[in-house]
């Protein structure tokens, strides 16, 4: 299994209760497993609403990738600037 | 083209930016224009009356930067200009402090109107940043309206 | 609102002008859209390689400054707008030296964008200034581009 | 009659070859018989041209108008600024 870090930024973060944590998976699916086993089935479901993206190597994905060790995962809420 | 993309916590001049642009290219600047963004006092998203106390940005360092490049990148795509540099602050920001400061210098206005805009209009939807507002009645997460949704698919209908 | 209407032969601190509005509307301001307008080396009109040697502006004192409050007033009626800045040199100018600064505090920034590119086409149109470029071969008079016009009667338009 | 102050701008001021001259006149016909007396008629064309507007007391006019002693008229060629 790779060591992944996840980042969780906003109100993700204060949804979670922290910024970054380390998951072992090979996949996105393998990584929302591991969140639920480890953050709970809410955290999982506030994850993968429509409205979060994800970033893995800071690049947006789609659909599922595979990760390596050392990969970063970031959930993204929606972002506004300016 | 030249450019620069800043995230920065402190304050900044947008004088010495622009001056900075003028020394690179001299009598090749027909046009130049800014865009600063400031903390208003009245809160933003729902035009109430609460003030806000402060506003709260966060990055992701190194994809925000990045996000900022690629709204770069398309703006240089879209037209001739001959420098864009771009400055946002990050942190916590009190009523009228500077957020964001945006610079075009081009050959002439048309162009440098156009893409000081479309780069105000993809920060809104596409730069990787978060917006706590804190106010007397608590804190929350502010999200790019609709209408700026709106105005950014605009420049995408307009190509 | 408030408003500054400027005709000088020196030249200008477009900082100092952003800052006395900074320092009047204070927090009320959420976007602040300048335009500076400069000479360029390049012939303007024809597109062609020859250098302007130098510009120089005349206007009728009186009903010049009379121009630009009535595009100013103009800009007023269609948005919201908290001040805008008008300063404009007349005399002889030198390639990179500044001509035209434009500068608009709004609450939004799309009222601020509009209203600076509006007054803008308005200035090249309808302001009473009159420009002659002196090249190495000779002296001309400026007129307004034809698509400046266009640009000035897409205003008219939209309303 | 009025005594009236007229004003020749940029490439008019060039053409005619001067800023400023005193004519007496009732309103805009007169004033145009006098520029032709006084200045010629390749004058009174070039200010009657399409593209040239007329200020009185730094008001456009479209047509003829009553001038009064002590009136400003003033030709404008093409303007442009910015």
């Amino acid at each position: 299994m790779s060591q992944i870090k996840v980042l969780f930024f906003a109100s993700l973060r204060e949804q979670i209760g922290t910024a970054e944590i380390y998951l072992s998976a090979n996949n996105l699916a393998e990584l929302f497993a591991q969140i639920e086993t480890q953050l709970g089935s809410e955290a999982r479901l506030a994850l993968q609403a429509d409205n979060i993206r994800i970033a893995v190597n800071q690049d947006l994905v789609e659909h599922e990738v595979a990760l390596e060790q050392g990969d970063e995962v970031a959930f993204l809420p929606p972002v506004t600037g300016g | 083209m030249q450019r620069s993309v800043i995230i920065q916590t402190g304050d900044f001049d947008a004088a010495e930016l622009v001056q900075a642009m003028r020394r690179q290219h001299g009598a090749q600047i027909g046009a130049l224009v800014t865009f600063t963004g400031l903390v208003r006092e009245q809160n933003l998203i729902t035009g109430d009356s609460t003030a806000v106390a402060t506003l709260t940005l966060e990055h992701y360092p190194g994809m925000t930067e990045r996000s900022i490049h690629k709204i770069v990148d398309e703006a240089q795509s879209r037209w001739d200009l001959l420098n864009v540099c771009v400055l946002h602050r990050v942190g916590t920001l009190a009523p009228s402090e500077q957020i964001v400061f945006v610079a075009v210098a081009s050959a002439h206005r048309d162009t440098a109107f156009a893409a000081a805009e479309f780069v105000m209009d993809y920060l809104k939807t596409n730069a990787v940043f978060w917006k706590r507002e804190q106010t007397e009645e608590g804190t929350h997460w502010v999200e790019s309206a609709e209408t700026d949704h709106q105005r950014a698919s605009q420049w995408h209908n307009d190509r």
